[in-house]
């Protein structure tokens, strides 16, 4: 369904080009779900982003059932069915969740809906909340989610829909992904929660802007269990004298 | 009588189709030409100089309109207007100036407005503002704002200019007694050649007397804008002001603001932005399915909604 | 340890007073782990506070090993040995996290130290970090709790130590909790997490401003199942017409 | 010679334990008392005027000292000193007045900076000021910086007066050039009969300028403060305000800031709050077993830090 070929990614950064992506192949399939994963700034994003059109690359070709769309903008990209929930959703003073999710099924031919319901949102309580600062990151991350959800296009990008998320809500978050993915669609999640590698057909892993491995969980996980955990609790010292005779 | 301009006038600026529910004062080109008191709200044309008092009960509920509408061109009207909402009254009242302005000379509004919400009282104000005309003729609007809010007493103030105007000064001046509360949402929007003052006072004066200041503004073509919210605190009250702009084309916007506090448990906070539109807004939008410029539309209208 | 012999509370808000405890007797002994839970508003941070001597209670004593402090203010029972971690903790422009320690370690007798790696947060990171606004949620109450744990009282009251804790955080929550307790402490956590109640040793459930019900996880979890899910998921409906003709 | 006296005063204002390292101009009294220059920081009297021209050279680092010192009463300093930091330069400047008067009469200074910071040099200054006085003499301090950040260059200005001095008003300008930034930190502590004024004003001339200004003041006792932060972007350039004051006591506090984008591509904020200081964290502090006069002494001197 979705093919990325050969794609090389360089991004402005003040003055210079820094290579973020490098010769990555991939190719999405109908009815299949996978999983991104690898370390903070292998590139996972950028990969969704190109795919979306928010990033052009360098080099390469992006397809859609088999028609070159390297050269779409974003919108149209959106309309021919692909979409990608914002790992962080920019806020949107005085834009109800309303209509938000109105916009979502605009331009969309099988609209969701109960999207609210689905994400552990009550409707009542939320439809008329503004996307401001009044919510909190979790909420507006969760509604993120439920947008994607409401869009419901044929390619589904999650940029790390757990982030921000807490307890209650990850169990749901897991349930709607998983039972909104349908024989047509094609779930992209990319995550370094064990449990959302439980769920997909085959992990991806980005290192260095590039794909590493391709492969199963059991493959794969062994791999990334130690970079997905807080490095800092392995590295890090206590600072400062006040704790130089603590009895630890 | 109105005519088809009249009551296309009256709906931008009154949402009014057909003859007001309620009370109400229509003038027109420098004349009421149509009122209606009810028993509790008296509507009275001033004799001293051009206007209206506005009586309203203790106690009493309803809804009052008092729209003006210009449709002369070289036409500048000038208006007081004496609003007293009684004890406990509990009113909504809708205000707005339509100007349709078909020649090429100026026609001008100027409206003073000095209100009174008594103890306890609740009122809802409206002031819509809406300009139109084919021709260069300028529209200016100058609308003036005097509002004592008395003792437990509650005034949320709607102030809305969406386009047309070519000029407007806008003063609004509130004293906020013990108790009292205050809200007030300002929404202002101007293109081409267009200039907008705004100057708003708020003294809260005595225990418990709060503020809260919301004022969303787009600045587009080659349109000024400039603000100047204060907010003083005499006593322990608490006051929140918002200035918020979208800049766009070679527009400027100026936002003055001041906070100044006389009493240490007083609390005054004002935030104040000035920005374009931010890029992951867009994007996030056009990743939806619109284009650029629908995106910046949904942006701009939920901005000013 | 610690004794609240027939509580009751009544706050003023506005012009009125509102009861919030009614005749709530708790017994809290050293060495033991406590739950407090119930629904939402019940008065479970209310009874904290009292016991901290944060709210005065209209009635009743408040008594630590054996005498009364009902009198005493809140820094005198802090010095004595009574602990609260916030549910909301306030923030604190300019202050830095490492300050906050020392404030904590400074009349404590037995202070704990690694507090911030305890929680999962980097010290070299965070020493330096101000208690203002450029942290989010999630950091301010670790750090709310790292500070209860540098300050190590004999009585710690954690209250909701998981609200806005992400995923990976929870579990070293769970483990700091457990480890840190000691024979002479005691430990009360005002929580909904079934993990939570599942390391305590009894569970306290507080209902409309007083105590229902104490007892074991097998005896309450029944009763507040229910009510520790978002209930949302089964009252509310979407609303909004444009949902009227979705499938679902 | 320093007297004790003098020693301490310079290290209340500038950390400094006998001589400075680097190159120095210590003045007392008036007058030019000692000074160093080192290799490519010269620092030589103004031949018309009271004060130094400081000149440092193309890519030079090193430190600055240039304290002032009042010790007598009766005495009104004027000072003008002019400082040129060469492009790529990176220099730390250590300012700062402090006034010791022994007396009942005035002891004044007033200080004039002008300072260029070339392009791509970086600056670090640091002005504190300090008075005492065992009777009623009254300290008054007025410096004023007027500041140049020519393209790419930065300057990181931290402005610090904590009690003591009577009366100050504090004048700061500076234009920020394209690519150049400025960080401005400004600490204010006034109590008693006190009184402090404080205007800023930064222009932020081209592409990608930026500026960030965080204010933050305590007033107490019977104490006056004054603000009024001005930020204008000319063009595309960058800016955020943030003045945070808590106010005690009979103190009054007044904030009036002003932020002005005359470019679409401009991106301004300004942030004020004027209020107590929160039960809330007196409460926390308080459960960590400090008294309130304690917890209150350590949020004050964070929120200064």
């Amino acid at each position: 369904m979705l093919v990325l070929e050969n794609i090389h990614l360089e991004l402005e950064t003040g003055e210079k080009k820094v290579p973020i992506l490098n010769d990555v192949n991939l190719e999405f399939e109908a009815g299949k779900m996978y999983a991104l994963t690898g370390p903070n700034g292998s590139g996972k994003s950028s990969v969704a982003r190109v795919a979306m059109g928010i990033y052009r690359q360098t080099k390469g070709r992006v397809l859609f059932d088999g028609e070159e769309i390297s050269e779409l903008g974003i919108s149209e990209r959106a309309r021919k069915g692909i979409g990608y929930g914002f790992q962080h959703p920019p806020r949107f003073k005085g834009m109800p969740v309303k209509d938000m999710l109105e916009l979502a099924m605009k331009y969309s031919d099988n609209v969701n809906c109960q999207v609210l319901r689905d994400i552990g949102l009550c409707p009542d309580e939320y439809l008329e909340r503004t996307l401001d600062n009044s919510l909190s990151g979790g909420e507006i991350k969760r509604i993120e989610i439920a947008t994607l959800l409401a869009q419901n296009p044929r390619v589904r990008i999650f940029d790390e829909p757990e982030a921000g998320i807490d307890l209650w809500s990850f169990e749901q978050l897991i349930n709607v992904i998983g039972s909104s993915h349908r024989e047509d669609t094609t779930t992209v999640v990319i995550s370094h929660q064990e449990k959302i590698l439980n769920m997909v057909d085959e992990i991806i892993l980005v290192e260095d802007g590039t794909v590493s491995m391709r492969g199963s969980r059991e493959e794969i996980w062994p791999r990334i269990k130690e970079s997905a955990e807080c490095s800092c609790r392995y590295s890090c010292q206590l600072g400062g004298e006040i704790y130089a005779d603590c009895p630890r | 009588m109105l005519t088809a301009l009249d009551k296309k006038l009256l709906e931008e600026i009154a949402d009014l189709h057909g003859e007001p529910p309620g009370a109400f004062n229509i003038r027109k080109d420098g004349k009421g030409i149509e009122r209606r008191s009810l028993e509790g709200i008296e509507i009275t044309p001033k004799k001293d100089q051009p206007g209206i008092d506005v009586v309203v009960n203790e106690g009493k509920e309803g809804t009052i309109h008092i729209p003006v509408i210009l449709t002369e061109t070289e036409l500048s009207d000038l208006v007081y207007n004496h609003i007293d909402i009684g004890p406990g009254a509990d009113i909504t009242l809708v205000a707005g100036c339509g100007i349709h302005n078909p020649g090429s000379g100026k026609a001008q509004h100027d409206g003073v407005h000095e209100i009174y919400v008594r103890k306890g009282a609740r009122l809802i104000y409206t002031e819509k503002h809406f300009a139109e005309g084919e021709s260069s003729g300028k529209k200016v609007l100058n609308p003036k704002t005097v509002l004592v809010i008395e003792e437990g007493g509650y005034a949320e103030l709607e102030l809305v200019q969406i386009r047309g105007v070519d000029q407007t000064t806008r003063v609004t001046e509130a004293e906020v007694q013990a108790g009292g509360r205050l809200v007030m949402y300002e929404r202002l929007l101007t293109g081409g050649e267009q200039s907008a003052n705004s100057d708003v006072v708020v003294n809260l004066m005595g225990e418990e007397s709060t503020a809260r200041i919301v004022s969303r503004s787009v600045a587009q073509g080659n349109s000024k804008q400039s603000f100047n919210p204060r907010l003083l605190a005499h006593g322990p009250g608490r006051g929140h002001v918002e200035c918020d702009s979208i800049i766009m084309d070679q527009a400027t916007v100026r936002s003055v603001p001041e906070i100044w506090a006389e009493n240490a448990e007083a609390e005054l906070v004002h935030e104040a932005a000035i920005g374009k539109i931010a890029g992951e807004q867009l994007i996030k939008l056009m990743a939806l399915g619109l284009t650029e410029e629908e995106a910046e539309e949904a942006i701009i209208s939920g901005f000013l909604k």
